[in-house]
């Protein structure tokens, strides 16, 4: 070899930043209905082209074609978009109480309501939860009442949490939603051991645990790929590809050239790439992998194609880092725009409708704020009492935190 | 109508400043609850500012591009109700959730002490059998300071009037250590009063302040003249090794010589003080011993011996000790060295001594006068390497022809630079002034 | 569902060894939801045999292998104990727990309370810990200091095989996450610090008398393992025995209490018994700054303080890393706790 | 139901003796206070405890009285049999307790005290919710005083309701019982039951212990137990009741020898003591130090938790009205940045039996287990004049003081009118005095009073009239 060029480091880059339009190529998308749906109990090999390739079922035209159409009827896709539409009016809502200090944080999940909205719908009452903070589509779709929401995000003397969690991280054994721990992917191997016990048990409830793009790096993410194919455990793994991560580009969290489904079949795990903004997919892989799951053959690794068109949180402003118009030509578009195309088309939605619910929508989340706000808000102190601090550490309080509390004085 | 102030939110991550980006209205403008008012950024993001209120706008908190501190009026508007700020224009609302004052004189007991009492320890109502003696285990000692002597049998409840009690607890006493004058060791205010003088002069003494403690500091800079001084002692300390030679001449017939010129010539040369003479006696001394009169460089090693004698007279001023000198003392008799003295030790005190009248000495002589101790180690004024210092007069019984007879007798303690004068010159030179003062007519012979 | 207590209480000679696995042995026949997993506990039964058997009799479901990951183990330990599961997972050495410190701080000690009671993780994680047995800085680490500086954790050490099977049984049983200790050097017999003398087994020490069925040690409870008047004696694990042997040889009437539980301690039994002697010593293996002796240091200064005749003395491991060679100059043998005991007594 | 929410410096729960006297104090003293009260202000003691039951007392001794001059009456006095409107009686006594609570509640608004209608529950260790009319108010303190006083003592087999009743209802009788039996021979039980005797009501007292008024020495009872005989009282000692017989209208009962019988009553009054009130209001979570039964407090009133208070009954013995309001007083003042501590050197106890009984300081007995070498000395008043004219010679004054250096420990009495000799009792051992500063007094003459120099005269040695 001739005498070898000096080394340099290769740090990824998105294609996009302020005042650069982004090229979305890398994204690799498939034509609608092009992508064949293998049996459940295919070997998990089989999968690799489904983990590199993307599942999609709507096109642009809005219409349901290929083999993973699963034939919904209407009023599932009504209720669909119904909770779709309710998470982002909610969403929006609570930043706007955020803006006026009513509540001290919170992050949304627009442009993401169809992955957990549909998924919550393919799985089972009892299956168990274990999501991020992203995830408030779960709750809304198994209907959490939003009243219950808004008093955890006020942190007010009705907050279930005791005023103890930062907003949005809600816990609600009853709708199998675990509870949001702030620290990054370690719910992953929790999810696994869930669903380990359930077959121990020899239940029929499965797991479904969540990270997102950014989070994978994480090495609770590795060992939960590790534990769920070493004991075949009945759990779905969701990978919530949202393209970022505050402002980290999925590239630094190795998405680049490789999609991170193809991780899990590397890991021995069945692994499929869907549309996470496609309605119809959405429900139809969570349905494959709850199948393949309950039916004693192991874990499934899924990859939700989305994008997280609003900030990471209250505290993030994207057009520092990324193109501010950037969603309005994100190939995948907008989940509710394209399933309500897709109603219209069947003749089973009208504009007149959708202005109807969304009205109806504002103010059933109003009226719930409203409510919640009697209660008290983080504002007017009407707070749970200092004294409950010191519940709930252990079972039974010990003598050294009842001396405790006797000094605070409350 | 009344109005109501937005102030500039704290949007987390303990962000201190915001600027204002864009205003999305004007004064006047009426404005809907959540209707965006204003734009501002932090160095992290621009946020959107909606109203929480309907009103109309009265003021804006800020220029655009202006910074305004988090919690700072951001924009007054005029509500319906009462609003939430008092509708004065300029004055911001005073944070309502102040602590309402308390009336002067209220001191709430600081929680420290709350803290202290948190570990309770149940004390027996009077009326009901008083506690059973303290239980086997090592009673706490008691945690007043150090006790003065037990008046009582220990655990003894002292007998006082309520009313003593009382001034006792404002007082901050413990009437345990308090002595009573009345009846059964009963303790009155004359006991309490007298326990709080003795208290306040110190460990039981009586009550005047000759032993009060005191600890008081005060930091003066040493600067100017004394920070000269003190630089030249070290110097001179360091540099030089100190050899200090202390001789017992009787002065006697010096005195007595002294006091028969002083009648004689006293009115029109002026009174002569034992100093001129020593002076003289030293002139002639130097001329056997001209090392002595000489000034050494350490560093160039060089020691140069001056035929001319100049004496520094050591003198002490308000500003601190001086040395004038008297410019060759060796062509000055007694009564001319006595007058230049004078005027060097006046013009120093006063602070006019022009800068050659206080350098150039070729030896020194330094006198404490009454205070002259009986023995001293003088400091050489450096460069020099020697010099001479006076001790006081004392009259002591001295043997002489075989009988006890009084005689005058001072001392003279000289300290000498041993790098260049050894012990016997130093020895030798001082016995030779002695010899002068011995016998004073030497001193005006050549 | 739980069986009733067995009543008999007929007792045979165990090491501390047998006893955990009697412990566990009693827990899996007791309980459904107990499950037990770990690095090499499985078919082989573990690295110090304390698993064995419990496999062939239980089956794979209740007691098997699992992947070299701490974070993994201890992590999907917490989802099972949110399920419903009782789970007593091993981490083969206290040293190696540093990976799955998250799982164990963020998650397990504080799923009660985030949740406000809502999910909650009663699993149990045994470590075997210390030195004394020529392990090196790897395999002889005493990290409870680590532990009780975490609430919601409660923190166990035993000493003996009596207390061992005990309390594993009231950890399992406990709603709160525990964390087990369990000195090495203490598996075999009682060690006090004479390494050069030959080992002594369990099976010739009253402590070694070990009851076959169910029965529990209280948690939360401390037990004076040697009545005395000079002075006290706080300590755990295998510095009892050390603590024992140094008031014989020093012929100093110390009472040695013996936490058993670390976290949250038995205040009321230490106080009471500084009170009456008015000196304390503090011993144990760990590092000594910021050890767990520190904490138990303040406690006793804040509630004794009136009856301390002298300064409280703590004797502990060097702050060095544990070394392998100079195994005795590190551990803190008979001759450093009599020393120190000597110092408190002359103050 | 509105909730708003108020805030202060000191709260107050209990608006009775040591609650009230707590908040004026605080007011005088500037600091902002809330007092709350569930039902009267004065509570036990000015309702249904102290005061009622002197009026109560007093209307029988004229009662009494005028009874007598239907008789053969020493003072020649010829009277008919006089018959009483109980009712009216009891519409006088709620007069004078109406003038007292409305007395108070002036001093309060006098001194700035925000007084609050209503049960208080409390929330936290500085916040207190209390329901009034519908609406919650929620108040939040930096000091929390615990005034919450004492209730009757239910026997379990003897619940009260019917015609078994507590002091509280025996202060206001609609009518007359023809056989009250009372159980308990206490103060109270004795106070109401010579009362209700002297209102010609035939009265039953069952005391389990071995005499009545067990709580003092042998020598004070005696007189009662006299008066007691002469007054028509049945009184079964060693006995206890069981319960209800013959459809309540009876009392099963059991004497020392086991024999159980039926006593018949058409009222039964339970007075076995009083108990402090710690339920109801959310103490417990509180989670406090207790003694017992009762609240922790040391010599300054505090509990175990920053800036909470107790006083009065709630901390325990002795449970008497004056005990709480000193209390009260030197928490207002505590809290006001003054240096206080409670260390009476003693606290007067009345009993307003017939004759009455007064005890102060240390009786000769409790001198004794302290292992205090004492001098004691009594005064019998049948030598003293004022209490011949005043038909009452029975019963003495005791004083103990100790041997070495004549320091009074303690002063007793039982007879006629004694009470009002309390106050130079506790004067005198507050003041440390000694026998010789009593014995050199000029007492007047002829008043009950100089009885008691005599009582020091003779411990010194020198009585003049005995």
């Amino acid at each position: 070899m001739s005498q070898s060029q000096p080394l340099s480091l290769h740090v990824p880059e998105p294609t996009g930043r302020p005042g650069c339009k982004t090229d979305f190529s890398y994204l690799d998308i498939h034509a609608a209905g092009s992508t064949p749906r293998p049996p459940v109990d295919v070997h998990y090999q089989e999968t690799a082209e489904l983990a590199a390739g993307m599942i999609r079922v709507l096109d642009d035209d809005g219409n349901a074609v290929g083999p993973w159409d699963p034939g919904l009827d209407r009023d599932t896709l009504r209720f669909g978009l119904r909770t779709m539409m309710k998470t982002r009016i909610f969403d929006a809502r609570m930043v706007i109480a955020q803006r006026q200090k009513k509540l001290s944080f919170y992050m949304t999940c627009l442009g993401e309501e169809a992955i957990g909205t549909a998924h919550a719908l393919a799985l089972r009452d009892g299956d168990m939860c274990f999501p991020t903070y992203r995830q408030q589509s779960l709750l809304m779709a198994r209907e959490y009442p939003l009243v219950d929401m808004v008093c955890q995000l006020l942190s007010n003397e009705a907050d279930p949490l005791k005023g103890r969690q930062l907003p949005v991280m809600y816990s609600v054994k009853a709708k199998g939603f675990f509870t949001i721990s702030g620290n990054l992917a370690t719910q992953i191997p929790q999810a696994v051991g869930w669903a380990m016990a359930s077959a121990i048990k020899g239940d029929t409830k499965i797991a479904s645990g969540w990270i997102g793009d950014g989070a994978t790096a994480e090495s609770d993410f590795h060992t939960g790929l590790t534990f769920a194919h070493v004991y075949q455990a009945p759990v779905i793994l969701n990978v919530v590809n949202n393209q970022w991560a505050i402002s980290t580009f999925q590239a630094i969290a190795g998405g680049e050239s490789v999609s991170f489904a193809s991780r899990g079949v590397g890991a021995g795990i069945a692994s499929l790439r869907v549309d996470g903004n496609d309605f119809l997919a959405v429900y139809a892989a969570s349905c494959w992998a709850a199948e393949r799951a309950r039916s004693n053959l192991g874990p499934t690794l899924i990859e939700w194609v989305t994008y997280r068109a609003g900030p990471h949180s209250t505290s993030d402003d994207p057009s520092r880092y990324r193109p501010a118009d950037e969603w309005t030509y994100f190939p995948l578009g907008d989940p509710i725009g394209r399933l309500r195309r897709h109603l219209v088309a069947r003749g089973w939605w009208s504009d007149a409708e959708h202005d109807a619910l969304q009205a109806e929508l504002e103010a059933e989340v109003v009226a719930a704020q409203k409510e919640a706000e009697r209660h008290g808000t983080l504002i007017d102190g009407r707070v749970p009492s200092a004294a409950s601090m010191f519940e709930d550490v252990y079972k039974d309080m010990p003598d050294h935190l009842r001396r405790q509390r006797q000094q605070l004085g409350v | 109508m009344g109005q109501h102030v937005i102030k500039m939110p704290d949007l987390g991550e303990g962000i201190a400043e915001v600027e204002v980006v864009a205003w999305r209205v004007q004064p006047g403008d009426a404005v809907v609850e959540d209707q965006v008012l204003a734009d501002v950024m932090t160095d992290k993001a621009t946020v959107e500012i909606p109203s929480p209120v309907h009103g109309t706008v009265v003021a804006l908190g800020g220029k655009v591009g202006e910074s305004l501190a988090v919690g700072a009026e951001l924009i007054r508007l005029e509500v319906e109700g009462a609003g939430n700020a008092p509708s004065t224009a300029k004055a911001v609302a005073p944070a309502a959730d102040e602590p309402a004052d308390l009336p002067h004189g209220f001191v709430p007991e600081p929680a420290r002490v709350a803290e202290a009492t948190a570990s309770v320890a149940q004390t027996a109502p009077a009326v009901a059998p008083p506690a059973p003696p303290p239980s086997p285990s090592r009673p706490a000692p008691a945690r007043a300071p150090a006790p003065a002597p037990a008046l009582r049998a220990a655990g003894e409840k002292p007998l006082a009037a309520p009313a003593v009690r009382k001034r006792a607890w404002d007082l901050g006493i413990e009437l345990q250590y308090v002595a009573g004058s009345g009846p059964a060791g009963r303790i009155t205010h004359a006991d309490l009063d007298a326990h709080v003088a003795g208290h306040r002069a110190g460990r039981g003494a009586a009550s005047d302040t000759r032993y009060a403690e005191l600890d008081g500091e005060e930091a003066i800079p040493v600067i100017g003249l004394r920070r000269k001084i003190a630089e030249k002692m070290q110097l001179a300390k360091r540099q030089i090794p100190h050899f200090t030679y202390v001789e017992e001449v009787d002065v006697t017939e010096l005195e007595a010589l002294r006091g028969q010129l002083n009648a004689r010539y006293g009115e029109e040369r002026g009174k002569l003080t034992l100093l001129p003479l020593l002076m003289r006696a030293v002139v002639l001394a130097v001329r056997r011993f001209p090392d002595v009169n000489a000034r050494y460089d350490d560093q160039a090693n060089v020691v140069t011996r001056y035929q001319a004698v100049h004496l520094g007279i050591a003198t002490q001023t308000d500003a601190g000790l001086m040395v004038p000198v008297v410019r060759h003392a060796e062509a000055r008799d007694p009564w001319s060295s006595a007058a230049e003295i004078a005027r060097l030790a006046d013009a120093a005190r006063q602070g006019k001594a022009a800068r050659d009248e206080l350098s150039g000495s070729t030896l020194t002589i330094t006198s404490l006068g009454p205070l002259g101790g009986i023995v001293s180690t003088p400091v050489i004024n450096h460069p020099e390497v020697a010099i001479v210092g006076v001790n006081r007069i004392v009259d002591r019984p001295v043997v002489k022809h075989g009988g006890m007879v009084a005689r005058k007798l001072m001392n003279l303690s000289s300290s000498f630079d041993h790098r260049v004068i050894d012990g016997m010159v130093a020895a030798e030179f001082i016995q030779t002034v002695r010899g002068y003062l011995e016998s004073p007519a030497t001193l005006f012979v050549e | 569902m739980k069986r009733d207590i067995d009543k008999d209480l007929k007792t045979t000679p165990m090491t501390m060894i047998q006893a955990l696995r009697s412990a566990m042995d009693v827990m899996l026949g007791r309980d459904d939801d107990v499950v037990i997993y770990g690095q090499d506990v499985g078919y082989f039964g573990g690295v110090f045999r304390v698993t064995d058997g419990l496999q062939a009799k239980y089956g794979k479901h209740r007691c098997f292998d699992a992947p070299i990951s701490e974070g993994g183990i201890v992590g999907t330990a917490v989802g099972m104990a949110a399920y419903g599961l009782r789970p007593v997972v091993e981490i083969q050495f206290a040293d190696y727990f540093y990976p799955a410190t998250d799982q164990i701080v963020s998650e397990a000690a504080r799923l009660r309370y985030r949740s406000a009671g809502d999910f909650t993780a009663p699993l149990t994680i045994r470590m075997p810990c210390g030195g004394g047995i020529y392990g090196g800085q790897t395999h002889s680490q005493s990290p409870e200091a680590f532990f009780t500086h975490v609430c919601g954790l409660r923190t166990v050490m035993p000493s003996n095989p009596y207390d061992a099977k005990g309390l594993l049984i009231a950890a399992i049983e406990n709603d709160d996450p525990v964390i087990f200790l369990e000195p090495k050097r203490l598996y075999n017999g009682p060690f006090d610090g004479h390494h050069d003398r030959p080992v002594v087994s369990w099976s010739k020490h009253p402590k070694g008398e070990v009851p076959d069925g169910y029965y529990t040690v209280p948690l939360d409870k401390a037990a004076v393992f040697r009545e005395g008047a000079d002075l006290t004696v706080l300590t755990y694990g295998t510095m009892v025995w050390v603590s024992e042997a140094a008031a014989q040889e020093t012929g100093i009437d110390a009472e040695i209490i013996d936490l058993r539980t670390l976290w949250p301690l038995d205040l009321e039994t230490v106080v009471a018994s500084v009170q009456k002697t008015g000196r304390c010593v503090v011993v144990h293996e760990a590092t000594r700054t910021s050890g767990f002796g520190a904490e138990l240091a303040a406690l006793v200064q804040e509630h004794c303080f009136y009856h301390l005749e002298a300064p409280i003395e703590r004797v502990t491991g060097w702050d060095t890393p544990y070394p392998h060679a100079q195994e005795w100059a590190y551990f803190p043998g008979p001759d450093r706790v009599g020393a120190a005991f000597k110092r408190a007594m002359e103050a | 139901m509105a909730v708003t929410t108020e805030s202060t410096t000191l709260l107050v729960i209990g608006g009775g003796p040591g609650g009230y006297v707590a908040a004026i104090r605080a007011g005088q003293l500037g600091i902002p206070t809330v007092l709350v009260e569930g039902a009267e202000l004065g509570g036990t003691c000015l309702n249904i405890g102290c005061i009622p039951s002197k009026a109560l007392i007093h209307a029988a001794d004229a009662f009494h009285q005028a009874a007598s001059y239907a008789g053969e009456s020493p003072l020649g006095i010829r009277a008919g049999a006089p018959t009483i409107d109980v009712t009216q009686t009891v519409a006088w006594k709620d007069g004078i307790v109406k003038r007292l609570t409305g007395g108070v509640g002036a001093l309060l608004k006098k001194n700035g005290v925000t007084v609050v209608r209503g049960w208080a529950r409390i929330v936290d260790g500085k916040t207190v919710e209390v329901e009034a009319g519908g609406d919650a108010v929620r108040i939040r303190c930096e000091h929390l005083l615990l005034a919450t006083g004492s209730v009757p003592v239910e026997l379990p087999f003897l619940p009260f309701g019917g015609n078994v009743v507590s002091s509280t209802e025996a202060l206001a009788p609609a009518t007359l019982p023809e056989h009250l039996v009372v159980v308990g021979a206490g103060y109270i039980g004795l106070e109401l039951g010579i009362a209700y005797r002297k209102l010609g009501v035939r009265v039953t007292v069952v005391e389990a212990a071995g005499r009545v008024l067990p709580a003092y020495d042998d020598d004070l009872a005696k007189p009662v137990a006299a008066s007691l005989k002469r007054l028509g009282v049945t009184v079964h000692l060693e006995s206890s009741v069981l319960g209800l017989a013959d459809g309540g209208r009876g009392v099963r009962m059991k004497n020392g020898g086991g024999e159980e019988s039926v006593l018949a009553a058409d009222r039964v009054l339970v007075a076995v003591g009083r108990r402090p009130r710690t339920d109801g209001y959310g103490l417990e979570s509180l989670l406090l130090d207790m003694n017992g039964r009762h609240v922790r407090i040391d010599n300054q009133c505090r509990t175990s938790m920053r800036n909470v208070w107790a006083i009065g009954d709630l901390t325990g013995e002795p449970m008497l009205a004056h005990r709480a309001m000193a209390q009260g007083e030197m928490v207002a003042e505590i809290i006001a940045g003054k240096r206080r501590h409670f260390t009476p050197a003693a606290i007067p106890a009345v009993c307003f039996t017939d004759p009455e009984v007064v005890v102060v300081g240390m009786t000769p007995q409790e001198a004794a287990t302290l292992g205090m070498d004492c001098i004691t000395a009594s005064f019998p008043f049948s030598a003293n004049g004022r209490a011949m004219t005043l038909e009452a010679t029975d019963g003495f004054v005791r004083v103990v003081a100790r041997r070495d250096n004549h320091v009074i420990v303690g002063w007793q009495a039982v007879g006629g009118a004694v009470s009002e000799l309390s106050a130079a009792f506790v004067q005198a051992i507050e003041m440390g005095a000694q026998l010789e500063d009593v014995g050199g007094t000029i007492h007047a003459h002829p008043t009950l009073g100089e009885a008691v120099q005599e009582a020091a005269l003779r411990a010194l040695g020198h009585a003049l009239h005995v």
